[in-house]
């Protein structure tokens, strides 16, 4: 595809600007524009949290769009809101492991994707967005993992995350594994949830 | 013996951990693996039978998620 | 003991005047704790109906919507001016001010330093946290020495931004102040001085007297980048050494 | 009601309008020309039982205002060009919480410290575009006489309360200096509803609380702004004020306000003595604008001269309101009488520029 | 010159073009949405020993810009709406010594407090008519993208110190943080002339004196103003910026500045690909406003849309622009859709509106 | 002694920096002795190339016009502010400002407090003069308790306006000062004494420690309404009592 | 007359403010219309104050205006641009005792009243305004000296300035006293001056 | 013996009669008839004789009115 279009909401601290920003850098290797755009407020802690990202081949005229291609929910506040983002014959993603809804329309391709359940499993809630990542990549193909690897890999290096590298790789590959194997909705993968 | 118990409002609980730390009885875990609707995760009331309802982990929650019960026998109750 | 013979007495419960729902504070902000002292020391004073509050514009901003009070806010800075219009026409009320360090020890400080010399008769609850929570931890007057912040990413060297300001014993210093000191509720005890402390200070403007500060330590968690737990060390071992804790000053009287 | 005849300067006016409108509270910091307003406060308040507060400077004024606004009590304050702009957050947050409150502006000339109190009318963008951030707007009014300062003051706190806005009484040096003879009269408006958001402890409104956010996190950004976009409306719709002077048959409009509206009147009379067919149309409200009147005299006069104490403010919105129809010319601040302490614009000059026109 | 490129948010290449621009000296004070510049300045300015100070408020970051600007370096600053409402006392004094200075505005919704740093275009008017007492001017560019923001910063450094004026560089929350990819490249201006009015001692200007009193008391008031008044008509005739896309034809010209300029261009894709004839106009200098371009496209459509994020400040100077020629409507911040923290108006709504208009 | 054995030696004229011409103080301010001492502190300081000077919006706002020294202001409030960015952006110059006590006691108390806090190494020359002199006599944070002004009609009166305001002894008190000092210029010993202390501070900048600072006492004749004769009493009588004269700080080196 | 114009130019502490509040004051029982324009500015100590005083049985439109029918001048510094400031016809007061000139315009009366050296004589420099009010009042009868006298009582009744009174009331009746012995510019009048 | 002598600018001197109160050997008699050019009255070099040319008056002149001279016979001024 020539542009790729996705936005991802959750709370604060749960990593939906990481998840996009990681998006955004490996892209650039790949497409000539690029747009990331976090949206949340500083004075509203725990307040939601949300970004777009663009990758393209032409110029990006918005980096704005109220409709996209994909859609990543990790939080039950945003289903109703954002299922109606994504354009018909697009993709959303939840983390079902927080966000217990079946979504009702047929006109686009919905994943559960039991990401925090996965991450407390792999060690660590916090790298649930990654665990998204890795399935929004293994759905879309929009960037090849491996750029994801790198970009964290950058952002990582020296400083006090870098002992956390190997499990946030593992959190990305754990995503694109989920979708690989993707079964679709099971209703018992909510009621574990929480 | 069981003295009183608490209660977490899981909706207002945002996993801080500070009950725990400060239930001198060690009657509550950290949070670790129990998920919140709000996606926190939650400490649990582990140990009730240690419990004597002494309130300071209610005082100490900063989310005023903790509302702790004394049991007071009938007879007390009526006392008092 | 068999269960039909107990009855459930609550020992702890939200308080009254805390309005039902979550706030928004980060997991394990002291705020929620301090927030809960104000609720517990208005009511135990019965001066609910009297009571006027006046936020912030900082993470404190919106205890205008979690206390059952009249109350205005959301102002980075003027916190005091806007109280003292409020104590000169109504001085029945009881006024008091939520204000961050970030708020009385710099935009605020010109309004805070001329509200001690008027000795204004406010209560104002002093929320030191070492920075700028709200807006992402930035370097405060109060940050300590050495501390690292979005703005003093070497850590902060008092040759370049000075030293920290000691908000209680600068109000203890002025003839128009009743009550200062300075609280922590990072354990169970220094909660419960806390709280006397709070009603001392809320007592002196009952009865008159005049300016009124209590300074409470907390943390910030995500700002300080250490864990809820980490910080109660940081508050026990750092913060305390630089702001002591204790009660600076307590009169009865002004001397005119 | 007729009350009696006092000799009174412009400045004392306004304290004098305020009292008579029940204004008890006032908050002020010195910086001329508009000292006697705050020093008539504060000798003649205390005996009325209420407060002069004199705080750290007019930023804290400002907000003193806003919390003593938020009391439902009639509150004002006075202040001068780099005063004001000192406020401009805080009335920002008035507008934000919609309160009401009347800050009297007595101009002083120029940016920066300009002559350090002197005649000028160059605040006429800040006070009627601009100020402070977020797109609202206060209702504007330039008296030009000291009866109209006192008469506008009352009518000032009238307008605040009913449209739950700031209000600004515009004056200059000359207004607040100029001594005149005025009536001491009450005027009476229309009943205003119960402030019923005020605050003043739960225990004055039977437990109910009160709560001002200055902020549009809950309220919703979209009912705060239709909300004032209703509100401007209305007052656009029924508060635009203005006065025509002898425009009957004119061949040149002359538009002007407050004191400049007083020099281009004598202007004007001068003009009529010696046959010259001259009118004036002075905009009392200077937001909202009197655009169709001003667009209509103006197009009936065929000409425009618009007379004012700045490099040209007021300019743009007559040219605005006549659409390019009708030649608008400008007298501006480079007309000035030079000697004395920073020159002004005399009717002789104005007279001259007529004559040069018509 | 090309240079690498980088992915970079709005609020960084602010930092990044005011060191290319040779700026080392940066008084900042926290306030979202422009956190990240200040943030930027205090880790990098140190490196290349320029200075980051953080005073006690905006209004004193203003004054830190008024005594660094009398040196003669290149200063700079960035706030947000209420912050710079804090500054209009201090730019008004800018504005009266003529001290060169670079004001970044990144603004946030509404008024007071608004939404506590989102989106917003609600200081239109506070930035380009009024803001501070005195009848002065500010220059005002207004980039729509990081390369823009990237490279008009140290536009606004060259324009700063041709004309001896603050100029602000308008962005908002959404420009402040979209990150894209921008080319790192130093622009090249005219050469300056010396600044020998520079305070700096008198021994490093072989013992002349320098003196700036904020105040027309001495230059003389008339003096003043014609400079002024002679130095914005140079800046209208030779800065006035603004950019158009597909107006070739156009039926209905939208306007729109920063951000939402970004989204009508979107609409204007989208439009155009559906077959319909649709242009955009884009002031890029908000003071100088582009008014005769956008009265010429404006009546070659015969049909005009403003989209601003704000209830409408900018759609006054439009209508002024084509002077009730051909209708204006007008695409305002109720238009948002309001899910999110504090909505947004997405191209698809402005798609809408050209549908109905066209 | 016949006349043409004697040379005349000028003994005093006016200082080489004071430039030529009126200035507009007054009869019997002491503002223009003050001037007269700055401008012999420069000179024989040698750092007249090396200073600038920020004046106030007081009656020491065109000092500009008086000092020959590169020099800015009229502003009434920010001087701190403003001689900060000079300072910090050319650390070798000397850099001093001259403000009322309307102004750093009031509109520009949280600059100056800020500045204090960060000890920023610049010189302040303070000029008490209890009241807003220019704006004609209201009240200042400095207005002696009783005292009439025209905002005060019936006398200061702490009740409803607080306690007068002490400069010197509050930037002695902040751990980023160099010196402070208060002194009067109301007698030819004071004068000398004063003389001192405002060289004590430049020394102080020019070796690079800290904030300096010297307060003068200062009469406001026309304002007190008083001759400049019975202003000398005042101020020895009133003001000195509220007031004291005196070196509160003098420390070569700031302890980081 | 149906109206009365004056300007009065001084220097900070001359009294020219006094001299038009006086006339106002006084005007008022006799006029339907009253404009008293003071004109100095506090910031300025010592600087130029000046005055304009309006009294008219019609209503006032400007209360400043450029020509008026009578100026009077009290420092040597106003000269210059306040003589172009009499009406044709009208009348001009110095205070000659420290305003050295000779006035050449043709067109107007001029009177040089010696007012500062009657004021000393009298015991207090600062009643020269008086002395040049009772001078203009009896020199244009725009009000009678007694109306003006009770204005003086008014102001000066029970503060401290009331022991003063008859030392005013004399510079009044001294300054009408050298209207009516009036004898026009003597050379040596000046040089006595300083 | 006259030991110095003073020089008072009229054009300067507002007459506020500082310099004849601290003149300790009361050379200068304060303001009293005579006016400035400027319309203040002046104080007056009253008393030469006494005067030791101290400085003092000048010093403490708060106009810049006074320049105080010493008288020095000239075999002195050649040693100094
Ligand atoms: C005039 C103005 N400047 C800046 C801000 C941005 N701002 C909001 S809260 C805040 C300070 C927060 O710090 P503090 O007062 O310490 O409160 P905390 O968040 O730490 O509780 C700032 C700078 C603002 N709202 N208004
Ligand atoms: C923002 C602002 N507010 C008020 C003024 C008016 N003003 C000018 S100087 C001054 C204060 C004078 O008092 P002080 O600082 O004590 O100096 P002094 O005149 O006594 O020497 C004031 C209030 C001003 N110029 N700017
Ligand atoms: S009430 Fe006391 S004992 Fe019981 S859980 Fe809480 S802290 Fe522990
Ligand atoms: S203290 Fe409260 S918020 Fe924290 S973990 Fe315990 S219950 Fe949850
Ligand atoms: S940012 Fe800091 S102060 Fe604010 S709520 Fe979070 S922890 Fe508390
Ligand atoms: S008003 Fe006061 S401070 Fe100002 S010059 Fe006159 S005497 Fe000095
Ligand atoms: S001290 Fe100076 S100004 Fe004062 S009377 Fe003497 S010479 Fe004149
Ligand atoms: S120099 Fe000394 S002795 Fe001579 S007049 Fe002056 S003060 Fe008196
Ligand atoms: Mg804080
Ligand atoms: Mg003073």
């Amino acid at each position: 595809m020539s542009q790729f279009q996705v936005a991802v909401a959750g709370v604060g601290g749960q990593g939906a600007l990481l998840f996009g920003r990681l998006l955004a850098e490996a892209g650039r290797s790949r497409y000539e524009h690029v747009s990331y755009f976090p949206h949340y407020a500083t004075i509203m802690r725990g307040g939601q949290s949300e970004c777009t990202v663009i990758i393209s081949h032409q110029e990006i005229s918005s980096p704005i769009t109220f409709e996209l291609q994909a859609v990543i929910i990790m939080h039950p506040q945003f289903v109703e809101q954002y299922q109606n983002r994504v354009q018909p014959g697009g993709r959303l993603f939840l983390d079902s492991s927080v966000v217990p809804h079946k979504i009702t329309r047929e006109d686009i391709e919905v994943f559960y994707i039991p990401a925090t359940k996965s991450a407390i499993e792999l060690g660590d809630d916090r790298v649930a967005n990654l665990v998204l990542l890795g399935a929004y990549l293994e759905a879309t193909k929009a960037v090849p993992l491996e750029l994801v690897e790198k970009a964290l890999e950058g952002r990582l290096r020296g400083g006090r995350g870098e002992a956390l590298l190997p499990l946030n790789k593992e959190a990305l590959r754990q995503g694109a594994r989920l979708i690989t194997n993707y079964g679709g909705w099971k209703d018992d993968q909510r009621r574990n949830s929480y | 013996m069981t003295r009183g118990e608490i209660v977490i409002e899981e909706q207002l609980c945002k996993g801080c951990g500070l009950c725990a730390k400060f239930c001198a009885r060690g009657c509550i875990a950290p949070p670790k693996d129990k998920l919140s609707p709000q996606g926190y995760l939650l400490p649990i009331f582990a140990n009730p039978e240690k419990c004597n309802a002494c309130g300071v982990c209610g005082w100490m929650c900063p989310d005023f998620a903790i509302t702790v019960y004394k049991y007071i026998e009938i007879e007390e109750a009526a006392a008092t | 003991m068999r269960a039909e013979d107990v009855v459930k007495q609550v020992v702890c419960a939200p308080p009254k005047l805390k309005l039902p729902g979550p706030h928004h504070h980060c997991p394990g902000c002291h705020y929620g704790i301090i927030l809960r002292l104000l609720c517990e020391v208005i009511e135990e004073l019965g001066i609910e109906g009297q009571a006027i509050g006046i936020t912030g514009g900082g993470c404190s901003a919106r205890w205008v919507a979690y206390l059952d009070v009249d109350m205005a806010g959301g102002i980075h800075g003027p916190g005091v001016a806007i109280a003292t219009a409020i104590k000169r026409i109504y001085p029945e009320t009881i006024v008091f001010t939520i204000q961050g360090d970030g708020e009385l020890g710099a935009i605020g400080l010109g309004s805070f330093m001329a509200a001690l010399l008027r000795g204004e008769k406010l209560t104002t609850i002093y929320l030191n946290n070492a920075c700028y929570g709200t807006t992402g931890g930035q370097m405060a007057p109060t940050t300590l020495l050495g501390m690292r912040t979005t703005t003093t990413p070497q850590g902060r060297d008092p040759r370049t931004t000075g030293f920290p300001f000691h908000g209680a014993e600068l109000a203890a210093s002025m003839r128009g102040t009743a009550y200062s000191g300075r609280v922590s509720v990072h354990t169970p005890a220094n909660r419960q001085r806390a709280k006397k402390a709070l009603r001392a200070a809320f007592q002196r403007q009952i009865e008159g007297v005049g300016y009124t500060l209590v300074e409470f330590l907390s943390p910030c968690p995500p700002n300080w980048q250490l864990s809820p737990s980490d910080c109660l060390t940081f508050i026990e071992e750092k913060m305390i050494a630089e702001y002591p804790l204790g009660e600076f000053k307590n009169v009865a009287q002004i001397d005119y | 009601m007729t009350g009696e005849k006092i000799l009174c300067e412009g400045n004392e006016a306004v304290g004098r309008g305020a009292i008579y409108a029940g204004c008890k509270y006032f908050f002020g910091y010195p910086i001329t020309p508009q000292n006697e307003i705050a020093e008539f406060m504060a000798r003649e308040l205390p005996q009325i039982g209420g407060v002069y507060v004199q705080p750290e400077g007019e930023g804290a004024v400002a907000y003193m205002l806003f919390g003593g606004a938020l009391t439902g009590q009639r509150v004002m304050t006075a202040t001068s060009s780099p005063g004001f702009s000192l406020m401009q957050e805080a009335i920002s947050h008035l507008a934000a919480v919609e309160a009401p409150a009347v800050i009297v502006e007595v101009m002083r000339l120029g940016p920066g410290a300009g002559t350090g109190g002197q005649q000028g009318q160059t605040d006429y963008r800040q006070v009627t575009k601009g100020g402070g951030h977020g797109a609202y707007r206060c209702l504007v009014i330039a008296p030009y006489s000291a009866q109209e300062i006192f008469d506008f003051v009352q009518l000032a706190f009238y307008l605040a309360d009913k449209y739950r806005i700031v209000v600004i009484v515009l004056t200059d040096f000359i207004l607040g200096r100029v001594a005149e003879l005025i009536e001491l009269r009450r005027l009476d408006f229309e009943p205003l509803p119960q402030k019923d958001w005020a605050l003043k402890g739960k225990a004055q409104k039977e437990g109910r609380r009160s709560c001002h956010l200055s902020g549009l996190v809950w309220g919703g950004v979209t009912g705060y702004f239709s909300r004032q976009l209703d509100k401007y409306q209305e007052i656009v719709a029924s508060e635009t004020r203005y006065q025509t002077y002898k425009t009957e048959g004119a061949q040149l409009l002359l538009v002007a306000y407050g004191s400049m509206a007083r020099v281009a009147r004598d202007a004007v009379d001068r003009a009529q003595a010696q046959g010259m067919k001259v009118g004036l149309l002075r905009p009392i409200t200077l937001w909202p604008f009197p655009k169709r009147a001003i667009r209509e005299a103006g197009l009936a006069a065929g000409k425009v001269l618009v007379v004012e104490d700045s490099p040209g403010e007021l300019v743009e919105d007559v040219e605005v309101a006549v659409g390019g129809q009708v030649p608008v010319h400008l007298l501006n601040i480079l007309a000035r009488h030079i000697p004395g302490p920073s020159g002004l614009i005399y009717p002789e000059r104005v007279l001259q520029e007529v004559k040069a026109l018509i």
